[in-house]
């Protein structure tokens, strides 16, 4: 195991957290908004390591860019798809959680 | 033979192309001229078949393992010509009824194409994978036609059906994909040399039985069958009964000649009684329905039966049996189906008092009725005659006398329920006027029982044909 | 193998028949199809497990993306309720419980008896040179098996023809009940997608990709553009429509006939040009075949009861 | 016990339990999903006997066989969809006069 592997095993090891704390905080949280904040922004980060893992590792500079091409494509689809959830969500009449 | 053989395939393919690109006004033209051209591609087949004998094509130039095989073989060339009387009379009729204003015209003319095309590459197919596609166009084909018009009833049964085949086509692919995974080839003949009698092969071919049976709708998989029947368009539910139906059938016909003696030693009594218990039970349902429709329906499922009783009997006799019992049934039951929509068109519905005074009011469909009941009873020198006789011969060489006994009750009950309707006919007490309806309709009924009428006269031609390159 | 591999393959095929049971026993069919789009997209996995990344590639443009698109726009239509049913007696559920069962058993014992590998990986190997092709599953797909597709395309267009029952309601440009993002996203991708559409045609004779994928990849880019109402959804009424619908197929079966004049067979591409042949068919069975992806997709359903959703029929 | 052989037992698996939705489930949406998922299972058994040869490379074969089986299976799922939709509107359609 080579320098990079370690380092590309670590990365990976904390994007998977990331995905894990997203999807407890989806299956957890207690209303559309909260779990779309849960679903998308841990998403976009543990992916973002898990790609700079991927990437550090490949061999070819055209397959590390391929990958973070695939990353940026996530984030912007992550966002405009977070939107429209909600903003359809808020559209019928659905109000964000507040502790009262 | 190359070009007659694509021709077969690609005619209907072209014109279906040309139906969908030009759209419903001038679809009957379109429509029409593919027909003919596809009725003339199969019957230059049968003549080359005839004249040459039989073919083998590799498509792409690539032999077995790797490549597909097309056999243009005796059995190949009658269904296709059978295929090609009864999709074209069908077509002709539509295409007559057309004015120009259905705005459904091009979707149904295309699809129509589509599933002829579907039927013609299923009777040339010698590739298990390759059966699978031609049974799903010709599955998802009937499906369209099916839904055309858009009524509820019919949407309902369009999906009904759907979701009978659909399962059907994919549990024989499974016994495709093991058979595959066994023999490394998916060419039957190939697969019929390296077959041994192994747990996986027998697992393989009940679950390519099973899904074609399921499709056929055999006793006791038959319940889907008489609700489309009686829901879909006549001249739909006349393609489906005739040609739709069959297929799967046909696949099982191509199929069995290449299974191991003990496979079909095994798997013969199973489906001999399966389809002694079709025969007996659509019979007797068929004589107490009061709706036309349904009787064609259960006598339908009747006579998937007498398909079936094949695999019991097993000799080459029995197997031109068989074939002969596809054929008339074909022509018959699009005939019924013609008769059945004109009565449809000038009663409103399909109770069988609709027949009362037929023979007085509308000669020429009584004329058709006539000769598709005499071949459904079986009475000679029809079709259906030469088939149920095959078979008999066929049980008494093997001793198998319980064949005897279903093939002869099954024909006395079939003769109850046609004369039932037959008597109606004729009676012509009461005020009977003759009535007019559209002629076409009249006429292709009429020509189609004439066909079967036909097929037992020339029945020495037909079997000399079915003879070449056949080896069961 | 090693047994952090088996624990991964082990994991990932128990998730996806429990993903099945979860399809089907679900009490609202908005999860069912949220659970089939997840299964698409376990599945994809177990295909690049399975060293298939072909069917990788198709298994999540389709089979989770666009079948995924097609169910939730059938939900929008239907309602998540139960929709249409069809009553099941006990006796039936039974009776198939138990033959289901014995199916499955016996089907999974035939399968992992099938110990020897036999295949036609070394025939495909060995006239990949004739086939002027060098991937071997193109290779498949267009010369040893050509016919199948011939006819694959045929159900394919069969099936457009008749999915056409409703003419798609949504106008470029009318109001827009969720935001400009999508708008803008799909300005955005249009781009994109075109450009790893192209990829993965001209990959697909090489490596991994083909007509179907790329057309997937291309139908999931105006499905995009039409529900951002960028894009006007395809009628049937319009003759370029059926043109692009037709071509594919049309051009396909002229290729294949035209061999049968110099007397060789159906599909026997002339050897001087098969590669350029090959190419051709897939660059039109691309068109053809987002186009009808395209057209499976009903659009949206008009607001309202009493809207009148005109028949797509030409 | 191999990976091919896992993925094939878990393809039997889905077979047998979407064939029970497909018979035994009330709403037809979910026997139109459960035709699909048989197909899912089929070609699962297809490209996992295809595998039997790792490490070396796959059988091309079943590949293709299931590439066009996708499309098959696409194509009757987008139609039945299609059918679906239509019949779960109460709407009578455009006759044509009993055409044809």
């Amino acid at each position: 195991m080579t320098v990079i592997d370690v380092l590309a095993t670590a990365l990976w090891v904390v994007g998977a957290v990331f995905f894990v704390a997203g999807t407890v905080g989806l299956l957890r949280f207690p209303d559309v908004y909260t779990r779309l904040h849960a679903l998308t922004k841990p998403d976009n980060v543990g992916l973002g390591f898990i790609v700079s893992g991927l990437a550090i590792q490949s061999s070819e500079l055209a397959v590390a860019l391929k990958v973070i091409a695939v990353w940026v494509l996530l984030l912007v689809v992550n966002a405009v798809s977070c939107q429209v959830i909600a903003r359809a969500t808020w559209n019928r009449g659905i109000r964000p959680w507040s502790r009262r | 033979m190359n070009a007659t053989v694509a021709a077969v395939l690609l005619v209907p393919l072209v014109a279906a192309l040309a139906v969908a690109l030009v759209g419903s006004r001038a679809a009957r033209y379109v429509a029409g001229a593919g027909v003919a051209a596809t009725l003339a591609s199969a019957i230059d087949l049968a003549r080359r078949v005839e004249r040459d004998g039989p073919a083998e094509l590799h498509v792409g130039g690539w032999a077995a393992p790797l490549g597909i095989l097309l056999r243009a073989d005796g059995l190949a060339a009658v269904l296709s010509l059978a295929i090609a009387i009864i999709a074209s009379t069908l077509g002709f009729v539509t295409v007559a009824r057309t004015t120009g204003r259905e705005t459904s015209a091009a979707r149904f003319f295309a699809v129509w194409l589509f599933a002829w095309a579907g039927s013609n590459a299923l009777v040339l197919s010698s590739d298990v994978f390759n059966l699978y596609v031609t049974l799903e166009l010709v599955t998802i084909a009937a499906v369209v036609l099916l839904s055309i018009g858009g009524e509820r009833g019919a949407l309902r049964v369009a999906l009904r059906y759907m979701l009978i085949a659909l399962p059907g086509s994919l549990v024989y692919l499974v016994g495709v994909a093991l058979l595959y995974g066994r023999y490394a080839t998916l060419d039957l003949a190939l697969i019929a040399e390296r077959m041994t009698s192994t747990p996986v092969t027998w697992a393989a071919l009940w679950l390519l039985v099973a899904g074609l049976v399921l499709k056929a709708a055999l006793f006791p998989v038959h319940a889907w069958l008489p609700p489309v029947y009686a829901n879909a368009r006549a001249i739909v539910a006349a393609l489906l009964a005739a040609i739709v139906g069959k297929t799967a059938f046909i696949v099982v016909l191509r199929v069995w000649p290449a299974l191991p003696h003990a496979f079909a030693a095994s798997a013969g009594p199973i489906l001999g009684a399966l389809a002694s218990g079709a025969i007996v039970w659509g019979s007797v349902l068929a004589l107490r329905q009061v709706r036309l429709r349904l009787v064609i329906a259960y006598s339908s499922v009747a006579h998937t039966g007498y398909l079936f009783l094949w695999f019991a009997l097993a000799t080459p006799a029995a197997w031109e049996g068989a074939v002969y019992i596809v054929l008339s049934h074909a022509f018959a039951v699009a005939a019924l189906f013609l008769v059945s929509d004109t009565l449809e068109r000038l009663g409103g519905d399909d109770r069988i008092e609709q027949v009362h005074g037929l023979s007085a009011r509308l000669p020429l469909s009584f004329f058709a009725l006539a000769l598709a009941a005499a071949s459904i009873m079986g009475m000679p020198p029809t079709g259906g005659f030469i088939g149920k006789w095959l078979l008999v011969r066929a049980a008494i060489e093997t001793d198998q006398w319980w064949a005897v006994v279903v093939l002869v009750a099954g024909s006395l009950v079939s003769a109850g329920y046609m004369f039932r309707i037959l008597r109606l006919a004729l009676t012509t007490a009461g005020p009977i006027e003759r009535v007019h309806a559209p002629l076409a309709g009249q006429f292709a009924a009429f020509v189609l029982g004439i066909a079967g009428f036909v097929l037992g006269l020339g029945s020495g031609v037909v079997l000399d044909l079915l003879a070449k390159g056949f080896t069961p | 193998m090693t047994a952090l591999d088996l624990v991964f393959d082990v994991v990932l095929a128990t998730v996806m028949p429990v993903l099945v049971w979860r399809i089907l026993a679900s009490k609202d069919l908005a999860s069912s199809v949220v659970l089939f789009v997840a299964l698409g997209l376990v599945s994809a996995l177990a295909w690049a497990r399975l060293h298939a990344p072909d069917i990788a590639l198709v298994e999540a443009a389709v089979g989770a993306g666009l079948t995924g698109a097609l169910l939730m726009n059938a939900l929008s239509w239907i309602g998540a309720e139960a929709g249409v049913t069809e009553p099941v007696s006990r006796a039936t559920r039974v009776g198939v419980g138990i033959l289901v069962t014995a199916v499955g058993v016996g089907l999974a014992v035939a399968v992992i008896h099938l110990t020897q590998p036999v295949g036609l990986a070394h025939e495909v190997d060995a006239r990949l040179a004739d086939a002027h092709v060098d991937y071997p599953v193109t290779a498949v797909l267009l010369s040893f098996r050509g016919y199948d597709t011939l006819l694959e395309i045929a159900v394919l267009v069969t099936a457009a023809l008749g999915a056409r029952l409703y003419a798609p309601g949504s106008v470029p440009g009318g109001d827009d009940p969720l935001s400009p993002h999508p708008r803008v996203l799909a300005r955005v991708l249009t781009p994109i997608v075109v450009l790893v559409a192209g990829y993965l045609l001209w990959r697909g004779a090489s490596a991994p990709g083909g007509a179907f994928q790329a057309a997937a990849v291309l139908a999931g880019g105006g499905i995009l553009l039409v529900l951002a109402r960028v894009l006007r959804p395809p009628r049937m009424s319009s003759i370029a429509v059926r043109a692009a619908l037709v071509a594919g197929l049309a051009w396909f079966i002229a290729v294949a006939a035209l061999p049968l004049a110099t007397g060789a067979q159906l599909l026997e591409y002339p050897s001087a040009s098969a590669k350029q042949l090959i190419i051709s068919i897939e660059v039109a069975l691309t068109l053809s075949i987002s186009i009808v992806l395209l057209m499976f997709f009903p659009g949206e359903p008009a607001p309202g009861e009493a809207a009148r959703h005109p028949e797509d029929r030409w | 016990m191999s990976a091919w052989s896992i993925y094939a037992c878990s393809g039997a698996a889905i077979i047998a339990l979407s064939l029970y939705g497909v018979f035994a489930c009330a709403p037809l949406l979910k026997r139109i999903l459960a035709a699909n998922l048989i197909g899912t299972g089929v070609f699962l058994i297809l490209v996992a006997l295809a595998d039997r040869s790792a490490p070396a490379q796959p059988d091309p074969v079943p590949h293709a066989l299931v590439l066009t089986g996708v499309v098959i299976s696409v194509s009757a799922t987008a139609l039945a969809l299609a059918i679906a939709i239509r019949l779960a509107d109460r709407r009578s359609s455009d006759d044509e006069g009993g055409w044809p």
